[in-house]
């Protein structure tokens, strides 16, 4: 593995305007991603997991949505100084991007084929017949029976599983290095999400391509994730291959997430502990732990200070940012002791002073 | 001859700058656009009796006898070279141009003419609602009409036959309603008295055979409801006068201001009428020229009906002529181009005399209405809301200050309108209204058109429903000056009708209307008449 | 989709028979005797026993209204009482008149209209859109009559930029073939004649076209808007298209459903706005005619006018409808 | 499609809050506020007129056509009267006729649309259809056939306006009142046995009443257009001294070359007073409808 990971972001800092003030919508971001690796995001609606995706492809809604900082490079190229055209080329051909609700992300009037062809027509030269020939191949890939006459069919004319099908068809119809998969299963009915999630991580690992997976669920995670980053208020707040995650949660809110999903293995065995709250109105980014109020682990410092992404433990050494040997880091001054995980609430202990 | 020495007086000659005697060349070829008030009636001379239809179709179709271009009243020979009267009054004979052809190519002659009177005479019932000069002139068709026959004594000779006496026949028949037409084309449009309903006589709806004359234009096409188009005639009879525009566009525009506008966009090159409040814009535009038509030959009147309370009290009817602000009227909506009426006669139609009609005196009109020992004072007054006419270029207007005027002395005024050939005309005329506004255009100079055709002749030996205004003595004088053997006893009883007429105020005259023009400066040779008769192959365009 | 167009044909049945009680009721309504009411001064014994013949008038009046049913459908729509000319031939003299100055008006209105509403919608918010709502906010507030009196005064007299009054310069003495003077031109190969005509139609397809700009203008910018926050178009971008596809393909194909069954609601109002344009025009259409059938009293002809214009607006209807079902694949297979 | 959000039952529902809502975002509508402005002045000029006033507008009291000055604000006419005063008083008319024609097309619209929506079946399709024949004819040709059939006057241009608005409103209240039906409240009352015509007048009207004053007030607009071009065709008032603002600018159109300032100044009412209702009944629109809350 080269030095250079395949995706690079670095401190990027989102910013919307509106009329009530600035959104803080993503807050110094940084993470890393390698060929054939998957990445899991998780974290409530709202903590800046989409927005993220969107200001790495440049696709934030405009002119209110604004990238005021960091970096994304792809390959070492940087993406957010990239002129609109350069950028578009990017899109689609080297990351590609799959929606959460498959309903309203397919175009209602056009037929799969037109959207399908016009997606292998944007970055290649190829002819009509060849890009039918090629869309074909995909939804087959993906499963779709009846191909060629499917092709034919309207977006309403498919159920949901079968648009989020077409969906990845059309998200790897030019075998992009990365996948960034928003909620991809979110809409979709339970028996239905986990064929759609073993289509993907088949597809994925066929053809090595990096993904980017994006879920408020854990569990969804939990097979499908080498690491996962947790973000809450547009910050990543913890950061860890996934057993690592799963078995040493030390976020109180990582594990406040964990809590809250009921887990098919039963492995935590908890009671299932909604996180009390909101997040935080992002217009005034918060002085000190952006999830200071929701928090059963603060302390007075956590309202002052603002706590930095760091390997759990005190660690030492380089931070390692992506691999099966990534760093744990979080972000918390009191981290959630691996006795306390279970009860999902803070034991008394030696020496630190709760609250 | 003696009828035809009525003086030129009226026809004050107006030439247009470049059209005196030292005449520059003048310019061959162009379309000429001309804006007429309103669209033509029909394209079959004898069928109509509005002044549009005749503004075109005297372009077109000629008559036996003309008047001089600018006058009203100088008769001239055209198709006929000359003509001699009877000793009776009772024979007209023509001596007819030769190797004169009409537009389809036969020929004008003796016959063609003969044809002519002859369906004149005839016209069938159900098209006699058409022909209303046909049947004020001869006072009626087949046995009622005073012709009693046309008989071609020669190929180029024709004589004429009235049953009576008529000093006004030479005049009338330069009304352009008594063009000829080709006998071939009337019996090709079927305008030869054999059809009697007016929707299948092509030749009268711009299908086959309509005008088809001897003038110096060739119909071309009729857009209903838009345009008339006419072409020059380039084998006119008269090679001295053969047209130099090649063609000539008749469009309808209705709203002066529209005319105006087209005007000024350089979009109509006359516009035959224009609302005398527009003069100034006109004369101060570069581009344009303002055509004076000399004197006054029309009559606006408030016009009043006597089978009503209390408009059959004479005194109120001398109340309401002195309580209009005349002066108010003439400067507001004539913009000075009108005088007040001194009679009910523009001043200058042959034994019109001054009548010192009551003038603008409000304490007058008060004690009138005092006098009159009416208490009711309430008129319906009416108004046409469609049309200007000549004579009342803003109806509504001038009802809404004559409103105020009568107002002020007392009456109450319910105000009501109508649209002119919607209804107005036909309810006024058939005495519906008790007040309402009308005037007069004279067709021939005579005192009969204004006082006896227009207004208070008799209808069928009983006063007209429309004005209801029964006086034998006035209708005696009119009928024997009409018949009277010397110029001397026609004034004299021309003059003791007037006096009559004067006693009893029938209605009120207001105004005597000068009817202006407005041109391109490129326009050349137009000669603007009184009574339209306006030829227009004398006109030219000066442009590149 | 052919049994979509009968259906909608057979739903329209019923609409038509309402419209003709409606007008044949509209004729026997007039005050007074129908003879003066209908003939006015063109009355005569003959006209008169005409008239009465051809309305049916000594009729039970159900069996009038079963003959004019009839008439009506044979094309036989009642003659002009002024100049006894039948309706229908005259009607089509004209019509072609106000069809130009109607596709004038909407292609103004379309042409003008979409690219304001997408423009504002582009850049929504700021003053481009501010002036954009401002200016159809305008569009919809002035009247036709005020407007086209604006327009002749500025750019016929004052500018002298174009022409006033007419369909086409008179002094070409043009014959028209079918009427429609677009086509005729070309066809005669009289290109200066075609723009002359096109020239006459500016001022009058602005002034009628200012109302439909403006509520097309306001439906584009607003669909736009919706459509543009619609994730599929999210998901076209992220799929590398490019700005004028996505906009062309993703979002007006979708923008333009509402905006279509605007566009064609706004032909009745365009007939309707026709008749002060082409008053204020001096436009030979059918809309001035009818105003001078309605100063004339001419009932019939008024009442003809009225089926017609209908008539036309229903089968405008249905061909939106269609047109809307075509662009709109959910609806074409329901 | 505002049709659609604004009878939303969920809406509805908060009926009372709705209105206080309603009023909270119209002020902070600039647009809206600025149309607000414009009606009351164009309502103040109407209902002022007389007081206000400097000339009786029936009055000639100053020469013919003089350009505005400080005794004629606006100029004279032809007949030198006061054009100021008359626009004041055309104000009167128009505020007259169109509140009275929408009134009274509120009021046939509105039975024929209760009755459309809220009884449904065989009547439903009968209104309906009846709807349709008017809607296909053109507003302005409709109101024409009207006026010509039952003569000229205030009243019948009031009825012949209120006819060609009626079969909006109809088809306005049905659609709400379809919409609400399947609402649980109705439901409910439904099942507590409350007779129809209860349910109609106590549950639904009340709650689909929206969408019709949005409507009602946007056509305020197009009825002081209309009626400007009804006069404008000669089919105003009787009297034609009457200063209505159509019948006024036919006699303006004449002096366009002349005294163009007529035509803009009456013109100018117009448009503003038609702003006004327009800019109000967009304000009111996205006030009463929660969802496009900013």
């Amino acid at each position: 593995m080269s030095d250079q990971h395949l995706l690079e972001v670095r401190d990027l800092v989102v910013r919307f305007r509106t009329h009530d003030g600035a959104v803080h919508a993503v807050n110094g971001v940084s993470f890393d991603l390698a060929a054939g690796e998957t990445l899991g995001v998780a974290g409530e609606s709202g903590c800046g997991k989409s927005v993220t995706n969107l200001a790495i492809v440049g696709l934030l809604p405009k002119p209110a949505g604004r990238v005021e900082g960091g970096s994304v490079k792809l390959d070492g190229r940087e993406l957010t100084t990239l002129k609109e055209e350069e950028l578009r080329q990017v899109r689609g051909s080297e990351i590609a991007m799959i929606f959460q609700d498959p309903m309203t992300s397919l175009n209602p009037v056009l037929r799969i084929e037109e959207q399908l062809i016009e997606t292998i027509q944007a970055h290649r030269e190829v002819a009509k017949e060849a890009a039918r020939t090629r869309a074909i191949e995909l939804l087959t890939a993906v499963g779709v029976a009846n191909p060629e006459s499917r092709l034919r069919s309207y977006p309403h004319e498919f159920s949901g599983g079968m648009r989020q099908r077409v969906m990845i068809a059309m998200a790897l119809a030019l075998e992009p290095r990365v996948l960034i998969a928003d909620e991809p299963t979110t809409a979709l009915d339970v028996t239905i999400q986990a064929q759609v999630l073993d289509l993907l991580r088949r597809l994925t690992e066929e053809r090595g391509t990096a993904t980017i997976l994006v879920t408020h669920d854990l569990g969804v995670l939990a097979g499908m994730a080498d690491r996962i980053n947790v973000m809450y208020a547009g910050a990543v707040i913890e950061s860890g291959t996934t057993d690592d995650l799963f078995a040493n949660p030390r976020h109180p809110y990582t594990v406040g997430l964990l809590r809250s999903i009921p887990r098919l293995d039963g492995e935590t065995g908890g009671k299932l502990v909604p996180i009390e709250g909101r997040p935080p109105d992002l217009i005034d980014a918060p002085v000190g732990c952006s999830f200071y109020a929701r928090c059963a682990w603060r302390t007075d410092r956590c309202a002052t200070e603002t706590p930095a992404l760091l390997p759990i433990d005190g660690g030492k050494g380089p931070i390692v940012t992506n691999g099966p040997t990534a760093t744990h880091v979080a972000a918390c001054f009191n981290p959630v002791a691996p006795a306390e995980v279970a009860e999902g609430r803070p034991l008394p202990r030696t020496g630190g002073a709760t609250r | 001859m003696k009828n035809l020495r009525i003086g030129a007086i009226l026809g004050a000659l107006l030439m247009v700058a470049g059209a005196c005697s030292s005449t520059p060349a003048a310019k061959e070829g162009g379309t000429l656009i001309v804006a007429l008030p309103g669209d033509i009636v029909r394209t079959d001379t004898a069928l109509t009796d509005d002044s549009n239809s005749s503004y075109v179709i005297q372009q077109v179709v000629e008559t036996l006898v003309g008047l001089e271009p600018g006058s009203t009243s100088k008769v001239v020979p055209v198709l006929a070279e000359s003509y001699e009267m009877s000793a009776d009054a009772l024979t007209y004979t023509f001596k007819l141009r030769s190797g004169v052809k009409f537009h389809d190519g036969t020929d004008f002659n003796a016959d063609a003419v003969v044809y002519n009177y002859n369906r004149f005479i005839n016209i069938p019932t159900e098209l006699q609602d058409y022909t209303y000069y046909i049947g004020a002139v001869f006072g009626g068709y087949g046995a009622n009409s005073n012709l009693e026959s046309a008989t071609a004594v020669d190929g180029t000779t024709v004589a004429i036959k009235l049953k009576k006496p008529s000093s006004n026949f030479i005049l009338t028949q330069t009304l352009p309603v008594f063009g000829i037409q080709s006998p071939t084309a009337l019996a090709l449009g079927k305008g030869d008295n054999t059809e009697s309903d007016v929707t299948k006589i092509t030749g009268a709806q711009g299908g086959a055979g309509s005008m088809v004359g001897t003038g110096p234009f060739v119909f071309d096409k009729w857009t209903v409801g838009d345009s008339v188009e006419i072409v020059k005639n380039a084998t006119y009879w008269d090679t001295a006068h053969i047209a130099h525009v090649d063609a000539i566009v008749f469009k309808a525009v209705a709203e002066e201001a529209q005319r105006l506008n087209g005007l000024a966009a350089g979009e109509i090159d006359l516009a035959q009428t224009i609302a005398p409040v527009d003069a100034a814009t006109i004369a101060a535009n570069p581009k344009l020229q303002l055509i004076d038509r000399g004197s006054s030959f029309n009559t606006f009147q408030i016009s009043m009906n006597q089978s009503y309370t209390p408009m059959n009290n004479q005194k109120i009817r001398e109340a309401i002529a002195y309580a209009i602000n005349y002066d108010y009227l003439i400067k507001t909506f004539y913009a000075g181009a009108a005088v007040k009426a001194t009679n009910w006669m523009p001043a200058g139609v042959l034994y019109a005399k001054d009548l010192s009609l009551p003038s603008y005196d409000v304490a007058k009109a008060k004690a009138l209405i005092a006098e009159s020992g009416e208490t009711d004072l309430t008129i319906d007054f009416w108004y046409p809301n469609d049309v200007t006419r000549p004579y009342m270029p803003d109806p509504k207007g001038i009802f809404e200050a004559i409103t105020a005027d009568l107002e002020a002395v007392g009456f109450t005024i319910v105000p009501n309108n109508a649209p002119w050939r919607g209804g107005y005309l036909d309810d006024e005329y058939a005495g519906k209204y008790e007040m309402w506004l009308l005037g007069w255009t004279g067709d021939w100079a005579g005192p009969d058109n204004f006082l006896k055709t227009a207004f208070f002749g008799y209808v069928n030996g009983a006063p007209s429903t429309e004005f209801a205004y029964k006086n034998d003595a006035v209708e005696a004088a009119m009928n024997a000056a009409l018949a009277a053997g010397t110029e001397a006893e026609a004034k004299t009883q021309w003059e003791l009708a007037q006096d009559l007429i004067r006693a009893d105020m029938p209605t009120v005259p207001v105004a005597n209307s000068k009817p202006q023009a407005a041109a391109s400066i490129d326009l050349k040779g137009f000669i603007g008449s009184a009574g339209l008769n306006e030829p227009l192959n004398l006109v030219w365009l000066d442009r590149p | 989709m052919g049994r979509y167009i009968v259906r909608r044909l057979i739903a329209a049945i019923p609409v038509l028979i309402g419209l003709s009680i409606l007008l044949f009721a509209y004729i026997r309504i007039l005050p007074g005797d129908p003879c003066v009411a209908i003939l006015g001064q063109h009355r005569t014994p003959a006209a008169c026993a005409a008239l009465r013949e051809h309305l049916g008038l000594d009729l039970p009046l159900w069996q009038q209204y079963i003959s004019y049913l009839l008439k009506t459908l044979s094309g036989d729509l009642g003659s002009s009482v002024v100049n006894s000319q039948p309706f229908l031939g005259e009607f089509l003299t004209r019509f072609p008149g106000t069809i130009e100055l109607t596709a004038g008006a909407l292609i103004f209105s379309i042409g003008v209209g979409i690219p304001l509403g997408r423009l504002a919608a582009r850049k929504v918010g700021g003053w481009v859109d501010g002036l954009i709502t401002g200016v159809s906010l305008f569009g919809v507030s002035i009247p036709v009559f005020v407007l086209g009196l604006a327009l002749v005064v500025i750019f016929g007299v004052i500018l002298g930029w174009l022409p006033t009054q007419g369909r086409i310069d008179a002094r070409a003495r043009f014959d028209a073939t079918s009427g429609i003077l677009l086509i005729d031109t070309l066809f005669a190969g009289r290109l200066d004649l075609f723009v002359d005509v096109v020239r006459h139609l500016v001022l009058p397809s602005i002034a009628l076209g200012s109302i439909p700009l403006a509520i097309i203008a306001r439906i584009t910018r607003a669909s736009v808007i919706e459509v543009a926050n619609e994730d599929y178009v999210r998901t076209a971008r992220s799929k590398g298209l490019k700005e004028k596809t996505v906009d062309n393909r993703h979002v007006m194909r979708n923008a333009w459903l509402p905006v279509t069954t605007v566009v064609g609601l706004q032909i009745g109002g365009l007939l309707g706005g026709a008749v002060l344009t082409e008053t204020v025009f001096v436009w030979n259409g059918v809309g001035r005619w009818v105003v001078d059938a309605i100063q004339n009293h001419d009932y019939p002809i008024v009442q003809s006018t009225i089926l017609v214009f209908a008539v036309i607006f229903l089968i405008v209807n249905l061909i939106v409808d269609v047109g809307y079902a075509l662009l709109n694949p959910k609806i074409r297979y329901q | 499609m505002f049709r659609a959000a604004l009878v939303d039952p969920q809406i509805a529902r908060a009926s009372r809050g709705l209105w206080g809502d309603a009023a909270r975002r119209l002020r902070r509508n600039r647009p809206a506020l600025v149309g607000l402005v414009c009606i009351v002045l164009f309502a103040l000029a109407a209902i002022l007129a007389p007081f206000i006033s400097p000339f009786d507008p029936y009055a000639m009291n100053g020469s013919s056509l003089d350009a505005p000055s400080l005794t004629h604000l606006f100029g004279t006419d032809l007949l030198g009267r006061d054009i100021f005063s008359r626009v004041l008083y055309g104000a009167q008319i128009s505020l007259f006729v169109g509140v009275g024609a929408v009134v009274l097309a509120l009021v046939i619209g509105g039975v024929l649309g209760a009755i459309a929506g809220g009884f449904g079946g065989r009547i439903d399709g009968v209104i309906m259809r009846l709807t349709d024949v008017f809607l296909s004819i053109p507003s302005i040709l409709l109101a024409i056939g009207i006026v010509t059939a039952l003569g000229r006057g205030m009243v019948q241009l009031m009825f012949a306006i209120a006819v060609s608005y009626a079969p909006t409103f109809a088809r306005l209240l049905r659609g709400s009142l379809l919409a609400l039906r399947e609402a649980d409240y109705v439901v409910a009352a439904r099942t507590i046995g409350a007779s129809r015509m209860r349910i109609l007048v106590r549950h639904m009207l009340p709650n689909a009443l929206t969408p019709l004053i949005v409507q009602a007030t946007l056509v305020l607009a197009t009825a002081i257009i209309d009626i400007a071009g009804l006069g404008f065709l000669g089919l105003g008032p009787a009297d034609p001294r009457t200063p209505e603002w159509g019948t006024m600018l036919v006699d303006a159109r004449r002096f366009m070359q002349t005294a163009p300032h007529i035509v803009v100044f009456i013109g100018g009412a117009i448009v503003i007073s038609a702003i006004g209702f327009n800019l109000l009944g967009d304000g009111l629109r996205e006030s009463l409808d929660p969802k496009l809350k900013r």
